[in-house]
């Protein structure tokens, strides 16, 4: 087994590549799950804004048309 | 009530920008000085041996200029961009592509021009031997209108944004290689004695082609990033 | 009208987008994890040592793959790029700025790959070799679009200039490439080409293309996933999105009590 | 390059179900109206309710969401625009180290030149008589506004775009902004105003358009309203 | 520090003689004037008569050609004015990039804060609840202004100096911008503002200092007036 | 009403400025793409003949890396001027060095720190002697900081002035180049086995100086330039 890691002398660039494509495409396929979370975190948190922008605009100019979102 | 001829906006165009630079001539050195001082610091920086800087003079004059040329390149259309006067432009009845035409053309004489005229003094800090400097001059002069014509298509579409600074640089050099390998390749072939008409050749052919097509993309670019 | 045009018209519809390619991106991440592991365990159990570079011939399974992949993921923006640019479809648009992080990074693994396997083999990390050159413009052109792409505030907008960019990138490669060739054989004949004529036995073969196999449908799994969380970013105002999102936020106002 | 003379044909501009929306946030909503050649309108809205946005589209700077715009009949593109819209906006496109007349000359190079009116004599009828030669950058903020207001004398364009025309003027201003307008509109050229009610345009028929803040105004009232808003200041 | 509840002080601000030329050429002439605390005064003129120029004179980013400043009967200094004038100009030193509540939180930072406000409450208070995260650069030009106000709110400043609080606001917010002012000088502050005397501020005993245009005017007319300037729109 | 404590103000600041950076990260990213892009240049300038290219290494990293930070230092007051924040500094009630200070400090931690832990790229491209990195990595971590705090001095001199540019760079220039001849120098010694230890510790003593002054001076020529 030590054999195997030590790849005939070669052991540390080797699995230093081998990480290297591991931990770059683990990190490739993170990311879009995190910009997903983020994204979403965004749209809930304007909605909950645009609530309370309306409200506001509402008890300031009572003559505008109910927003139909 | 009719709109005035094309020729009369390039001419229009033209006369504005060299006003401007005329206004601004301090700052339309600036390129110059930054060739100069990048040339200026690699004595300091490697020690003042004859034979080191001879052999790495073209190289980093070369570099040098495409610096100062790309560096001020950012400024092609950020005035006219802050100003609203891009706006104009581009809502003005005449093609676009012409009048950035003469955009290029007054940048290419205002910056690389006076940058070629100095070739010869920066040679002379980095001890470039007198046989070589024609070659120089003469490749600066094929070189700098394709860096100015590639660099107005990125600039062109780094125009949307605010502050594109280096980002420009780097979406620059990749185009920028294959000029600076050939033009600085034949300084050096010449100065090894090696034949360096091939790579003045191709420069060129590439200078025509880039002549016709740069203009056209450049708008296009410009379209893409104004709307 | 033609199915298959229909089919594509839908296609080109976001929130129809969205939902099938969430429905294929487990099975390709699966499939890709499966395959990239018989790949892997081919290359490092099963394969023999090279006679002439020993065990560090092993580095190939992950550098020759992401090198393939670092010049398909590079055509397959500039295609995506062209129908954007042409025809404005969105969809183009968004699968073209997906593939651009995901084709830098199997690029910068080629790079660092290749350097780790270079040390050894040359005794030097860089050489200004043609090859290597030509993929460290290639790396320089990923950045720019990406950086281009995120640069510009109207992300419809970017996507156009980040495309052009991509298009005009395509054409440059080539002269890169021949240029770099010309300028490196000018002084003096780098020894570099070690590899290239070795003939190669089938049980080192096969879990190279394997592992090949693997990171081609890694990269569809990949760009399905970014893609997705791209449109919602574009469509955010869209009512589907909305309905995620407050989907997605009532869940986790539960889960966290 | 066709004649722009068209005072009696119909609609100078219609906007059929304009909208514009901002990574899908409707800025403003489906909007129609129409504007003779020898009108003014006036656009209100609060703040923030897309005044600006909407003067941008109908210039051709920004691409509507949704609907078309159709000028003197024909449908509205970026290249038919350019001679016949003059747009006035935050942003003037006037050069601060260039002097007032130097950044006129290029406007008439680049857009042509009306008939009857050189750079001098614009300059002086909006009141800069005498600033010639100063350079753009040493002027306040009102002359400022001034060089951009000559620069539309000059030229040759059927449909003003005017963004705040009144902003950083004094009274004196205001009135040169009123005059201009009902000379355009006399002339047969139409002009689109934004305000927030404070200095109405007070010659002609000021009819308004209302953009309702935020909500994307989805039913906007739209038609000709009569009277003039003066009760600002309150 | 000292403490800046001065209500009883006779003069907040008084000028001496006060003259400011550019390259020797007049740009407003010898003024003399005071500002008690709970006074609101306008300066006007019209465009170039140098109230912008007069209220950088007045804030310490340029230093007078001749007269002198006295801030609550002392010397007025750059390090002395800090913490007593808040200036509103046309660069309101707001970061286009951040969110309105981070400006207003750096700001707070920077120049203290007035007992019994917050950041969310100073941005509620203009109008602009619900914006707290949205960088300024997407709000318009009057949503801009609005954020400047805010601070104005919450820095604790005794003299505000605010040059065209009204351009680019909507009728809500000038109203908005004098009910500001109300409760400033109600609580002690004084304010000196600039305006082309369409929006006058209407409560209180409105003053008016005078700046005759460009003629360096040596024998400006300065003093109380009562009438406020309603028929702008002339 | 009081105003706040000058630890307060210069959290405040330290926190809005990093805010900046992290808003524009793209943008911060610029002078590291920059000084890789330099030193990529000089290879394709030269030729990829390794003997020439380890001559140069450690010099032409040291130019790359000046150049680097120089132009990003243009940035340093440059928007806080434009949108009148700097006017806000200046009439805050707090020691206008400390607030500078703390923006210098910003500056370096953002684009020279970056550089630094990129030179051991740069040091592979152009085949510097795995043995002269250490000393390189020394030299640049005590340089940097010096060109950061004497280009605040230089930038404040200029912040007068719209676009100054390449101004900046000529009157920064006399005053760095003792810092690119010690610090190059030490490499150079390094790589051709001399003693380097003497560069290093002038340039430890100029940095302990320039920290406690250049603040100072920094502020003085901001009032200078703005009034
Ligand atoms: C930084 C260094 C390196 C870079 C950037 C690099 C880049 C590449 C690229 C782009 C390819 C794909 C070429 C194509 O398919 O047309 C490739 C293929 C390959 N590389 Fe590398 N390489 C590097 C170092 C090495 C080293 C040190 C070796 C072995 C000694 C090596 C062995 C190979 C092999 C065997 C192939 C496949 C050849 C083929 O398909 O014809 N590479 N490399
Ligand atoms: N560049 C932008 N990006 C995103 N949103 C923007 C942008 N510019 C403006 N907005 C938003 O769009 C809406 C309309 O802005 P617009 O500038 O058209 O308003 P306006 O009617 O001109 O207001 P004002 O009277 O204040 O000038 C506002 O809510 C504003 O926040
Ligand atoms: N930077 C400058 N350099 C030289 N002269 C200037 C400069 N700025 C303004 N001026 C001149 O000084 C005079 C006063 O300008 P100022 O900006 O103070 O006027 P203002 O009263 O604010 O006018 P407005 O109502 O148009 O804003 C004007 O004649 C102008 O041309
Ligand atoms: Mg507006
Ligand atoms: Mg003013």
């Amino acid at each position: 087994m030590a054999e195997f890691f030590h790849m005939g002398g070669y052991g540390a660039y080797v699995w230093a590549a081998y990480a290297v494509f591991a931990i770059v495409l683990v990190a490739d396929a993170l990311t879009p799950l995190w910009q997903r979370r983020r994204t979403l975190h965004d749209i809930a948190a304007r909605l909950r804004r645009e609530s309370t922008r309306d409200g506001a605009r509402k008890n300031r100019a009572p003559t505008t048309q109910d927003p139909t979102a | 009530m009719k709109p005035g001829t094309t020729s009369a906006a390039c001419a229009a165009l033209l006369r504005r920008d060299l006003a401007l630079i005329w206004r601004r001539r301090g700052d339309a050195l600036n390129p110059l000085l930054f060739a100069v001082i990048v040339v200026a610091l690699f004595p300091f920086a490697l020690g003042p041996e004859a034979q080191v800087l001879e052999r790495i003079a073209a190289g980093t004059i070369f570099v040098a200029v495409l610096l100062a040329s790309l560096l001020s390149l950012d400024n092609l259309f950020r005035s006219d961009l802050d100003d609203g006067s891009l706006e104009q432009l581009v809502l003005s009845p005449h093609p676009l592509s012409l009048l950035l035409a003469c955009k290029i053309a007054v940048h290419w004489l205002t910056t690389a021009l006076p940058l070629i005229a100095i070739a010869p003094l920066l040679s002379v800090f980095l001890h470039l031997p007198d046989t070589v400097l024609p070659v120089l001059l003469g490749t600066l002069a094929l070189a700098t209108p394709l860096l100015s014509l590639i660099g107005a298509i990125c600039v062109a579409l780094t125009a949307g944004m605010r502050r594109s600074g280096m980002l420009l640089t780097l979406i620059v050099l990749p185009l920028i290689v294959p000029v600076l390998i050939f033009g600085a390749g034949a300084c050096n072939a010449a100065q090894a004695g090696l034949p360096y008409g091939a790579p003045l050749l191709w420069l060129g052919a590439w200078l025509t082609l880039a002549l016709v097509l740069a203009p056209l993309a450049t708008a296009a670019a410009l379209k893409i990033s104004l709307t | 009208m033609n199915p298959l045009v229909l089919w594509f018209h839908k296609l080109g519809s976001p929130p129809y987008f969205y939902r099938l390619a969430g429905r294929f991106q487990p099975w390709l991440y699966a499939l890709a994890l499966i395959t990239g592991a018989v790949g892997l365990y081919g290359g490092l159990f099963i394969a023999p040592a090279d006679y002439q570079q020993g065990d560090s011939f092993r580095m190939i399974y992950v550098h020759v793959p992401c090198a393939w992949m670092s010049l398909f993921v590079y055509v397959f923006m500039a295609a995506n790029a062209f129908v954007a640019l042409v025809w404005r479809i969105k969809l183009s648009e968004t699968l073209a700025m997906a593939s651009a992080p995901i084709g830098a990074a199997f690029t910068f693994i080629t790079l660092v790959t290749g350097s780790l396997w270079g040390k050894p083999m040359w005794g030097t990390w860089w050489t200004w070799d043609a090859r290597l050159t030509s993929e460290l413009v290639l790396l320089f052109l990923y950045l720019g679009v990406i950086g281009l792409y995120h640069a510009i505030e109207d992300t419809r907008q970017a996507a156009r200039a980040a495309a052009f960019l991509a298009l005009i990138g395509v054409v440059n490669l080539p002269i890169v490439h021949y240029s770099v060739v010309w300028w490196n054989t000018l002084h003096q004949a780098q020894t570099v080409s070690l590899m290239g004529q070795s003939k190669i036995s089938s049980s080192m073969l096969w879990p190279l293309l394997t592992m090949a196999f693997a990171t081609h449908v890694y990269f569809f799994a990949s760009l399905l996933a970014r893609s997705r969380a791209a449109l919602l970013a574009l469509e955010s105002g869209k009512d589907w999105v909305r309905e995620i999102a407050l989907r997605e936020s009532a869940q986790e106002a539960r889960a966290h009590g | 390059m066709p004649a722009i003379d068209l005072v009696d044909t119909p609609p100078l501009l219609a906007a059929h179900c304009l909208a514009y929306a901002r990574n899908e946030e409707p800025i403003f909503g489906p909007l129609d109206f129409s504007l003779a050649a020898g009108e003014v309108v006036l656009i209100e809205g609060d703040n923030g309710s897309g005044k600006t946005t909407l003067l941008k589209v109908l210039s051709g700077l920004l691409e509507p969401t949704s609907g078309e715009v159709l000028l003197n009949g024909v449908h509205l593109t970026l290249a038919k625009l350019s001679h016949q819209v003059a747009l006035l906006g935050h942003l003037a496109g006037i050069k601060m180290e260039l002097s007032t007349l130097q950044n006129l000359r290029f406007a008439v190079g680049l857009g042509g030149i009306r008939p009857g009116i050189t750079p001098p004599l614009a300059l002086a009828s909006v009141g800069l008589a005498g600033y010639e030669d100063q350079p753009v950058r040493l002027l306040s903020a009102g002359q400022k506004k001034r060089v951009a207001l000559a620069r539309l004398l000059l030229v040759p364009a059927a449909l003003w775009l005017l963004d705040e025309p009144y902003a950083n003027l004094d009274r004196e201003g205001i009135e040169l902004v009123n005059r201009l307008l009902t000379t355009h509109a006399q002339r047969g050229g139409a002009a689109l105003i934004t305000s927030h009610g404070a200095y109405a345009y007070t010659s002609g028929t000021p009819r308004k358009i209302a953009l309702n803040p935020g909500t994307g105004n989805r039913e906007s009232a739209i038609g000709p309203k009569s009277t003039p808003t003066k009760d600002a200041s309150a």
